[in-house]
């Protein structure tokens, strides 16, 4: 065990910092769930790619510099700590990325992989149908092979930013007679083709977040699927691990509000202090906060030795989504009757992004696989209870 | 010793259930959101047709004469309905300063009058909200000064609208100038009318954060009934099933927190304020638990616009902090709770006459 | 609405507080899951029947006072203020008692109900079977008629303090093709029966809180079956209602201990606020308790003006089992290091019954039904959700 | 930056783990508790003889010269096994005071050697422990008198026990006279060893609750999936399912904050108080949570004397609040974070050097 920094993952960390101090936009961008926010992100996500920065575990050919997770940790932690813009076009960097790394060809990597990179291309996730939720192997939506093309039927929803975004990707039937995890395949379909129609659906805050796709006779054609005709399951899943689970989420993005939390807390302590319960709640959340990074840099190192990571991703997943909770409910308590003021409401004050990050926060146990369904793989597969 | 309501109560919040059932549908509301005012003249006439505005107002008024126990029922409706803030400011926490007033205030009967018929919009200032809901379209805002209250005319302030994430607010900062023409009680009479005031509103908000927590578990029971997955319906799951139990067990355990309160508050119990305050916590503790459960079994459809869960759920987080916060009202439970000489144990329940 | 007392209730409170500052024992009786306090409870109990204070609801002629619920809740609110024994009999008085009443003949609460009152005959309630855990209708113990006898063979388990009680009564499977809710009946066996076997369990605290009682060719007359055989289920669960549940978990017994924890937090105070959990704690404890009396309340005035109470008692259950569990876990931290230490360890301090009711709470979530099932009946019963 | 343990730390825990596994049985656990001493020296010396005693000795005094790190595994087997609390405070907390001390302290090597060779019971009386465990049998006790540290023969303390639920634990008062005699530290040398003393009995305790929790999670896991009801399995029913997979993520959750405490403690680090204190607190939260729901899932039977896991739950409740309580930890915690110019966010995870 030796938690101090390498000379070079130090000069890695400078690096980082003094490129972000010098480029980190002095406003804020536009909420990323709208037109113009949308490509205000993407012409940062070029500046990042530009830097080398936009996918830093990314091998150098794909525009990336092969860092380790350790790296992209430190990485995170400079990201977040200078607080810059979020990341726009993580569903294809992060889901469709090492899927591609994995099982794409080569023609497929290169055609796609830079051009993802630097944000060219900005990709939505189409893993849902209506009638699934948290049940993946629930596709109906059809793709239907004739000579060198599929032909598309169906309909995708919850797809994140889908209104704005250039390509989709997903699972489809291509085998009619098939059910469940069977005869499905990895299609990747451009959002401007034809018999493509989207309809926004508005979240909680009145923003086009997600749309559903609808496909009516969609041709795409064969050299768009990843893996082999039939096998989109073991596709999609193959990647679905634990280390994607930790990018999704790196310990900087809680940190970082952690610390404002405090601040936030500090600013306000006199009133706060009436409720001691907040006091508590603010420390938990830095306890929180600081167990998650803990645990990534021991699963990083753990990685490294070549150890399997199992159900404990399910743990992460609901270790952080809880922990966002807590700290933006408490952001909110601490906030009181100015929490519910939106962004640029006269009085507003310090309230600045709590609210929207509370609504966000919503959303946490509930996307990426319900926390129920987390706490029923745990149980299952690394407690081995019964199924029900 | 009888912890229930009268037949009259009990009535008359099912008759005014009904109505809104009707009246006040969701899609109804969404399109009063989107005016300009954000409020619908209508339909708060027709509100007043069924005597709710009269509720507290004193016989010889033109009112019911009810008083703070039937609307513990009825702001329940107003918020199961999502009804916005203005009639409950006007017709219940108004309405009882104005009563409180001396007779001397010459207004006094008339706006009473008024209130029963419906015809008068009052906002109301208090010192604990940072701004004042619905004071844009009010005839008038009741101000505090000093302890002071003025009643000042819509002519006579300027308003700063606070847009909120809960549609159906209107909140205001208002800018005014004290006078002697505005002033409708010193500040001898008018603080303990404000303080009165206080422990109504954080009671009006009690009682709407438990009517809204029943609207959002009557909706997550109906989706988790209709939704399925994995081939089942989701309330099959046990999950799922405890979620919903939970929300149940703090609605049905908050409700007697409620009426003991409004039962001290109309009876003038030294112990009015601890009770309220302890009313606004527990009610705000089910309706946010409500919100947060209800959200995780609708799933993403819970996080959308199109559901009707996000009205009820926004409401319940703007309410959570009206006529003071949670901060300010748990304080205020726990000074009284810990002081020295507290009434605590068993046979205390009532509080000091 | 009038939540005034009556003269005559007032009379009554200043009465019963009268007796008890006269009567109640001022040196705390030993533990009654011990032979020696189990009898030290029954004199107290003795003592309690004469002033007709043992069970003030039940009728003047057998020994009560006919009391009405709100008297009643005043009986317990002076009855725990004053600290006065725990109640020994309870499972006789509570269970046994309003369903003799209800289902027995003139005969059978003649016989049995004044000894019940006056604790001469000492109750223990036999429900539970080894395979059965919270599935009640899990019966396998058989009682076979053999003319005007039944014939008991079998095992009950988890009965409390049965190694020092006179009387068991349980259900016994009376028709052996019969299978779970049916074909079962409602039998009274004396623990002197030959052919009775008690074995103690050894709870937590190393007492014999509980026995297993086997049952070995045990004979005991058909007068002592409720209700008519085969008809046992229907029996036990028609007085399985709230007033019941509401009988055996006063609010006045949570009531006087947050009083008590409030008291150590003062006398605590400097200490404890460095961790601000625990003021919150005794607050949320003192609102929980203050809440479940409310409750109380509120129910006995909707069962006096004849409403119907159902599912409400589950959600009364899962309240103060862990309202029990929040004052002792907030009492335990309070105490700190000293909490681990037994009644009469030198530096106990005011560690007082701290401990032993903390080790008691932890059963409150399990008996009387798992709050896991309660919830479950919540949800099935109340809110209509479908069953699994 | 190398977050895991050497392959001599792993291979050293397991064949521990193996040996605890035969050796301390929990039958023969409570066999020792009915003993009048509660303890077992033919059990000490066989865990001398796996090397136990030694770890973190130097090697010049026979010893592993293995550190906090390494401890912070083993003290998990020795919760995991129930293991009393003498062998801990000598091996790991007393050893690594007197490990410290100066050279000139004559008595300091010959200590070391006969800790590794396991023939020395130390006992230690931090004033952070109300009471000193073990004291009753210990060849001598480490002592505090107003910041010096005192080594007190056997024969020179009077002991008074205080009976804890935990029938392993064996706690005394300790009466006794400071003399020049039994000093071995002044007040400056003595003051900041009983700070790592108590920063090093922090971790002691939540290594051990750590594997309570681990024991206790195994032991429900193995009754949930063999104990049947409504004709299943417990272990299917989801809020069982739930119950346990929160305490196996409070578990996972809380390993590497001991292991980076450790690591801290180990290297000096001017951090190590803060991270002690949220292991401790992390690691009693894990088996605060264990025992609750272990009991939970083992209905009934869990408050039993008879199985098992009843060992271990109140073992649990004991250490909670041993080398600190809960309130005294978060207070550190507290204190630490809400400074003023408190190294916190990304970046800061590893602390000051």
């Amino acid at each position: 065990m030796d938690l101090t920094y390498t000379p070079r993952q130090q000069a890695f960390r400078a690096e980082v910092r003094a490129w972000l101090v010098e480029n980190v936009p002095v406003e804020k961008l536009a909420s990323y769930d709208t037109r113009e926010g949308f490509e205000q992100h993407r012409e940062w996500e070029r500046k990042l790619f530009d830097a080398r920065l936009s996918m830093v575990m990314w091998p150098q050919e794909l525009g990336g510099r092969g860092c380790d997770l350790t790296e992209w940790l430190i990485f995170e932690e400079e990201y977040y700590g200078a607080d810059a813009p979020m990341r726009v076009n993580q569903n294809g960097q992060l889901l469709l990325g090492p899927t591609l790394m994995e099982f794409g060809t080569q023609a497929q990597k290169e055609r796609f992989l830079p051009r993802m990179a630097a944000s060219d291309d900005m990709w939505a996730q189409g893993w849902s149908e209506p009638s699934a939720g948290s049940d993946m192997a629930a596709v109906s939506s059809k793709a239907i092979r004739d000579g060198d093309h599929y032909v598309i039927n169906g309909q995708k929803t919850w797809s994140t930013r889908a209104s704005f975004a250039d390509w989709v990707f997903g699972l489809f039937r291509s085998d009619p007679e098939s059910s469940r995890h069977h005869g499905l395949s990895y299609l990747l379909v451009p959002l401007d083709a034809k018999g493509v129609t989207i309809r926004p659906i508005k979240a909680l805050n009145g923003k086009d977040a997600f749309a559903e796709i609808f496909f009516d006779d969609v041709r795409v054609p064969v050299e768009n699927r990843i893996g082999d005709e039939g096998q989109g399951w073991k596709v999609a899943m193959a990647t679905a691990g634990f280390e994607r689970g930790l990018l999704l989420r790196s310990p900087a993005r809680f940190q970082q509000p952690v610390r404002k939390l405090i601040e936030l807390y500090k600013a306000h302590q006199t009133e706060a202090d009436r409720d001691p319960s907040i006091r508590d709640a603010v420390l938990e959340a830095w306890a929180g906060a600081e167990a998650y990074a803990l645990s990534a840099y021991h699963t990083v190192g753990r990685i490294a030795r070549g150890d399997k990571i199992g159900a404990e991703s399910s743990i992460n997943k609901i270790v952080w989504s809880e922990l966002d909770l807590k700290i933006h409910e408490t952001a909110m308590r601490i906030l009181g009757a100015r929490g519910e003021l939106l962004a640029g409401a006269p009085q507003g004050g310090d309230v600045d992004g709590w609210l929207e990050g509370f609504l966000f926060a919503q959303a946490g146990p509930i996307y990426a696989g319900a926390n129920e369904i987390q706490r029923n793989i745990i149980a299952e597969r690394m407690l081995g209870l019964p199924k029900a | 010793m009888d912890f229930t309501f009268t037949d009259d109560e009990r009535t008359f919040r099912e008759a005014i259930s009904r109505f809104l059932m009707t009246e006040a549908a969701p899609e109804a509301l969404r399109e009063i959101w989107e005016t300009d005012s954000g409020r619908s003249p209508d339909l708060r006439n027709k509100i007043a047709e069924q005597g709710l505005m009269a509720l507290s107002i004193p016989e010889s008024a033109g009112g019911l004469e009810m008083g703070d126990v039937a609307w513990s029922l009825m702001t329940q409706e107003l918020g199961y309905y999502g009804i916005p803030d203005s009639l409950a400011d006007t017709a219940y926490v108004s309405a009882g300063l104005i009563n409180a007033l001396p007779d001397s205030v010459s207004d006094r009967q008339g706006w009473l009058e008024q209130i029963a018929e419906g015809s008068l919009r009052i906002a109301i200032g208090h010192p604990v909200n940072p701004l004042v809901a619905d004071a844009h379209l009010a005839d008038f805002t009741l101000l505090a000064h000093a302890g002071e209250i003025h009643a000042v005319p819509r002519a006579l302030i300027d308003v700063e609208h606070n847009p909120s994430i809960d549609s159906s607010r209107r909140l205001c900062r208002v800018m005014w100038e004290p006078s002697s023409a505005t002033r409708i009680a010193d500040a001898a009479t008018g603080q303990p009318l404000w303080d009165q005031a206080l422990n109504r509103g954080a009671l009006s908000v009690a009682g709407q954060l438990l009517g809204l927590a029943q609207r959002m578990l009557d909706l997550s029971v109906d989706y988790a009934a209709q939704r399925k997955q994995f081939g089942k319906p989701i309330g099959s799951f046990q999950a799922v099933k405890h979620h919903l139990a939970d929300v149940a067990g703090k609605i049905e355990f908050a409700k007697p927190v409620l009426y003991r309160a409004a039962y001290s508050l109309q009876h003038g119990s030294a112990d009015a304020a601890l009770h309220a305050s302890l009313a606004h916590t527990a009610c705000g503790e089910a309706a946010h638990l409500a919100a947060r459960h209800g959200i995780q079994v609708h799933g993403a459809m819970g996080y959308t616009w199109e559901v009707d869960l996000q009205m009820f759920m926004k409401r319940t987080w703007a309410l959570e902090s009206a006529w003071g916060d949670r901060t300010f009202h748990k304080a205020r439970v726990s000074d009284a709770v810990l002081s020295d000489g507290a009434a605590l144990g068993p046979g205390h329940l009532f509080g000091r006459s």
